[in-house]
């Protein structure tokens, strides 16, 4: 695939291993087919990571993104990762990190606290980036990944390179300072920046009502003076034309778009969460009629794909999501000391403090307390 | 009268308070409805009402800053924080506006600032962190942090009374397990006094929070294994500090180990020092010697959060030393 | 005049020494040339403020409202003293801070950091409120006033009291976290709450056009889902009328309100500033063709009030500044040890540290460095 | 060459700086056209272009923000906080994000934030704040504060080229009052290293930033009335902290007074006390004292202000007191 030309300020070497094309052409059959994949993969990956946290194998709490598979698959696929694109997921889009290159391995060790997981188990769950692959690793204060991606944007822009970044907010981000001052900065400097609001009606137990007074989130995109686009997050076609347009203007140096994606969390904030504030019936309402999965192969069916070709590639998801699982399990955690490397570039290492010196670990064992007291509830 | 847990402490306290006072609310992120991410103010919605208990947008900032308008008005805000470690989010508008409402200004400004704090529970960097250092620095605020079920009660009544904002700082590990009975009747803890969490000759431990009950594991060890007689002082409240009783405790046992959860440099442990120094000097047999956390940011994994907490083994290390100094 | 129905929730003693009434008909003449006196007195205390700071007699900065008096006197004056309404000034309100019944020897005595001043001489300029008048001290960091006024109209909602709030915020100042997170919780609280938006051109050096990617404020409205407004804010009525459909709609439960008042800061940010940044005629022009004062005089003689009551008024105010000066001028220092009263309730003093145990002050003099050094520039 | 103020030492090297390295940039709110509230980046916009030196809305979490996360893509941003005191509002992204991007993610996050800080100026409450000790708390932030011109430019120019990010402070009341020959070259001052400011037998004074030159004149006062030898360790870097030149003052005089221009609980003074106790007790022939502002919000008038900052007549009480124990 051609390179851009201004390949030289692109970080070494960005893969290529999708058979997504910078072109603007309708999606190919190939990539049809991989939009499906992303998002099984990413729904059976987080049902794995359901079994292992059931077997108190999953340190911390667990987060799904069942039912938004479509939003953050196809918000992703509209990146393009020859580029360079870079893109900020929050915690509903590890399928938008499979999309950029993140592998199930990685997700099960991060979730495992495994000593050879990606923050070699410093960080949560999906909390972690690749600059190579092109995602930038999220911290827990909601909205602060907005002014990063600026900056990221900014760069590319003032390097004249020809890289797109993304950010994904919640709704209930929208709220906070961080997004506001972010998204603001990066309309005032045009930044090739697309903001992908995901609306799943939630934010926790705080439903959009509580959350602001707009009754549909695109309408913040006027006070920001940027272009607005709404989709139907369950649609991923429907999510992936919107996003594009998106990517396109920002690539074309149309500044900041906000994309508006409606979706529907089915799945409590974390596994703990009974969603006992959820109105009867919403719940199943969205799974029955509007799961995205199910939505997409009727359409994939429709246009012609074969239902051997879908239950191949579940039969390939499975497939890599037991190598992933054996692979994590077998791996170790991580060696007591390397919790003191790399605070900073210099000095590499923090010595020990006194009472620690030649002591690999202060206590017999480590147990696993029930994560934040929050399971028992 | 059965014994309750610290959380459900806490939440008792929260239920007298508004029923003694109908100017006290709460606000925080889904504190209604669902009660808190840790379920504190469970029930408290149904019972006070939506006017009461407000379920507010995701922004700290708004959450401070409203409360301490409502306090000028005369109210009493109850701020949670979903955990601790979004406060950061408030630090401008708390210890710029907030803090100085009534030097600057003569604005009262009652309000309290709770939520879940510290680690031990593989949280990770962002939902473990100890943030009394950060506010430690700034006058006009109050900091209390207790150790105990009944001081949970007892703190967090006396913060809503206070007439200043009062950050009331919970202990995550502790909420649900320790229980205790509670004291009879309207049970207040004084803002600003330790408490003497058991008696020594030989060592004093200055301690609070979580890390009260390490040093209570490892004084009885000492003892055990070394005879050695340790005083553990819980200081309960960091701003204002009990002076007099880190001066008493030294004076008694001229020999001081200071252990805090938090992270080392910069943490509440070397303004304990300092005080001794100035106020004590001339009864000191050894070096105040520090046990804390490393200075790096707290990861999740288990045997990296073991190793950079300090342990109850490192607080008898610290002991013996300074018993053999 | 009639107290509003709630007067028992209400602070104790709101004077009424203002010829306003809550009804909805147009001004009176009375008021009318209450506004004018306003605006005088603004003007005319700032240029007394002017020659005390070049006589260095201000300690510290001086920062003007030239050409913002309309926008300042007319939106405060929206607002009903007699029902306990509550404003929140910015450093160009001062002509707001008068409506509400701030007197100009308590605004020198500010600037001259005496300690009879309201604050005593802890705060700086126009930095002082009194909640029995009905204002609330501002403090530096923009956009802080915002959360706080959403939790003082709250309160007037709670108690269902019939007051309303209103808050001031510049051009710059939309930009912070604060604000949004602010007019956000106010929004979805439908707190009794104006927000005014004092569009000047400039934050300090930077236009509009390098603050937000909108061309007119009153956008914003549109992305919190309240109401908007937008007035010239040198037309004193016209301000007067749109902050008052504000002020009405809060007190009948609508809840918000952003008014984006389009105004000039004809002055540099504060005195030192020589607005090196202003293209070339652009402050002249706004002086001869849209100075607040001489655009309502002219209107105030069109509608028949004479020149001797003008000139009345234009006498009135400058004795009232003349009494202000010898008042703060006569008016003493703090005492040093004053420093240590106040910053609780309990303690009520903050003991001397040791080596000031019986010392009064520590220097023999205290000299007045140039403030912050950007004087001499 | 001839002698520079403080701050045209920093304008020095903020020039030098940019035309080393095209990946260094200025972000910051009125620092382009109108060169800074201090006019510290005056004509750098006009040598450099609107792109390397970008006039930011007003926003400090987008200004940190987005210095990160050019950082994180190999650019070197340079931030300027109007005043210091605004660095509270980017306070949650600078401690969560920025500190542990390296730690928790491995991204690199070079960069600085500067500002002018520090009292002594009647800038009041808002806009005199001395914020170290905010920060000193935050493993993965490094922190500087030059009490000298050369010190200044030294300084500024490591922290540029430091990998991680440095908050660099300014003292505003220094601007204009000092000034001094700039060494000859490349001048780089390094992080993490102490200055002996006087050399002295008797006792030392450690401190920083403005105070460093009260504590000069107190010296001299000191040796002219009473014969005392003094010696005064300029800290210049806080994070990290030089710990043996405290630790070989102290073993040289054997009396230490700890001077700080910030208010005194939580502040620095007491991490400083904590180091010497565990690190040379037994050298200490009296307690470590601290000379410090009162804990209260800094006021702004001329009387008020003087009270409650450390003047030079405190610290010669302090060395006298230190002296004859
Ligand atoms: C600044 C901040 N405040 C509070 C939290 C606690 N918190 C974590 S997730 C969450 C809800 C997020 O809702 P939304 O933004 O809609 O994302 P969703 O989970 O629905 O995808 C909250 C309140 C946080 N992470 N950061
Ligand atoms: C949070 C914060 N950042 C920076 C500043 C410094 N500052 C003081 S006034 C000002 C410009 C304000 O412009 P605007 O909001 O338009 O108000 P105006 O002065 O034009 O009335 C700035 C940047 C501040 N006070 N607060
Ligand atoms: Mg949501
Ligand atoms: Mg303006």
């Amino acid at each position: 695939m051609a390179r851009s030309s201004t390949a030289a300020s692109k970080p070494a070497n960005v893969r290529e291993e999708s058979p997504r094309t910078n072109d603007r052409g309708p999606l190919s059959r190939e990539q049809k087919l991989e939009l499906y994949y992303f998002m099984r993969l990413t729904r059976s990956l987080e049902e794995r990571l359901v079994n292992l946290y059931r077997q108190t194998k999953v340190v911390g709490g667990l987060f799904r993104s069942l039912g938004q598979e479509a939003d953050a698959v196809g918000s992703a696929y509209a990146l393009d990762r020859s580029k360079g694109d870079v893109l900020s997921p929050l915690i509903r889009n590890l399928g938008s990190m499979l999309v950029q290159g993140a592998k199930p391995n990685e997700i099960i060790k991060q979730y495992m606290a495994k000593g050879d997981s990606p923050t070699r188990g410093r960080e949560l769950n999906i909390h972690y980036g690749d600059l190579v692959r092109g995602f930038i690793g999220q911290i827990s204060h909601l909205g602060d990944m907005v002014p990063v991606m600026a900056g990221v944007t900014l760069s590319f822009k003032m390097r004249r390179q020809d890289r797109v970044g993304l950010v994904y907010v919640g709704d209930g981000a929208t709220s906070t300072g961080a997004f506001h001052e972010g998204i603001n900065f990066a309309a005032v400097q045009r930044c090739p920046l697309v903001v992908v609001v995901e609306n799943n009606g939630y934010a926790y137990s705080t439903p959009l009502s509580k959350q602001t007074a707009v009754t549909q989130l695109v309408d913040k995109a006027i006070g920001y003076g940027i272009a607005g686009e709404q989709a139907d997050g369950n649609d991923v076609i429907a999510t992936y034309e919107a996003t594009k347009r998106a990517v396109d203007r920002a690539r074309a140096g149309g500044g900041v778009t906000l994309v508006e994606l409606i979706t529907y969390r089915r799945k409590g904030h974390a596994e703990h969460d009974n969603q006992s504030y959820v109105p009867a019936g919403e719940i199943d309402r969205w799974a029955l009629e509007n799961d995205p999965i199910d939505r997409y192969v009727r359409r994939l069916l429709d246009d012609g794909v074969t239902q051997p070709e879908i239950a191949a590639l579940d039969t390939r998801v499975q497939k890599e999501i037991d190598l992933a699982t054996d692979e994590a399990d077998a791996s170790p955690m991580p060696d007591p000391t390397d919790a003191l490397v790399g605070v900073y570039a210099d000095p590499p290492v923090v010595p020990p403090l006194w009472f620690r010196e030649g002591i690999n670990s202060a206590v017999e064992v480590n147990e696993r307390p029930s994560s934040w007291g929050t399971h028992d509830v | 009268m059965s014994e309750i847990t610290y959380l459900e402490a806490i939440r008792e306290g929260l239920f007298e308070e508004m029923e003694r006072d109908k100017n006290v609310f709460c606000l925080g992120e889904d504190i209604g409805a669902y009660g808190g991410a840790f379920k504190v103010t469970d029930g408290l919605m149904a019972k006070y009402g939506e006017q009461r208990v407000i379920d507010t947008p995701i922004s700290e900032t708004a959450i401070i800053g409203a409360a301490a308008g409502a306090a000028h008005m005369g109210l009493r805000p109850v701020c949670e924080m979903q955990f601790i470690d979004f406060l950061s989010s408030a630090y401008s508008i708390l210890t710029n506006y907030v803090a100085t409402a009534r030097y600057r200004a003569m604005l009262p400004c009652p309000m309290v600032v709770r939520g879940p704090s510290g680690g031990y529970v593989r949280g990770g960097p962002f939902h473990s962190q100890n943030p009394e250092a950060a506010f430690l620095h700034t006058p006009g605020l109050k900091i209390v942090y207790p150790a105990t079920a009944s001081d949970a009660k007892g703190l967090l009544k006396s913060a809503i009374r206070d007439e200043d904002c009062v950050l009331y700082f919970e202990h995550k590990y502790l909420y649900r397990r320790i229980r205790e009975e509670m004291p009879a009747g309207d049970h207040l803890t004084p803002i600003g006094k330790a408490r003497v969490a058991r008696e020594g000759r030989d060592v004093s431990i200055i301690t609070y929070a979580a890390t009260v009950w390490k040093a209570l594991e490892a004084a009885e060890q000492v003892e055990r294994e070394d005879g050695l007689s340790v005083e553990v002082i819980d200081l309960r409240s960091l701003l204002p500090m009990d002076e007099d009783a880190i001066v008493a405790t030294v004076k008694k046992t001229n020999r001081v180990l200071v252990v805090h959860e938090d992270t080392r440099t910069g943490g509440v442990a070397g303004e304990i020092t300092a005080r001794i120094n100035e106020k004590a000097f001339e009864w000191l047999d050894a070096p105040v010697l520090r046990i804390t956390a490393a200075d790096v940011p707290l990861p999740y994994s288990p045997p990296l959060e073991d190793y950079v907490l300090p342990q109850t083994s490192d607080i008898v290390a610290g002991l013996r030393k300074l018993a053999a100094y």
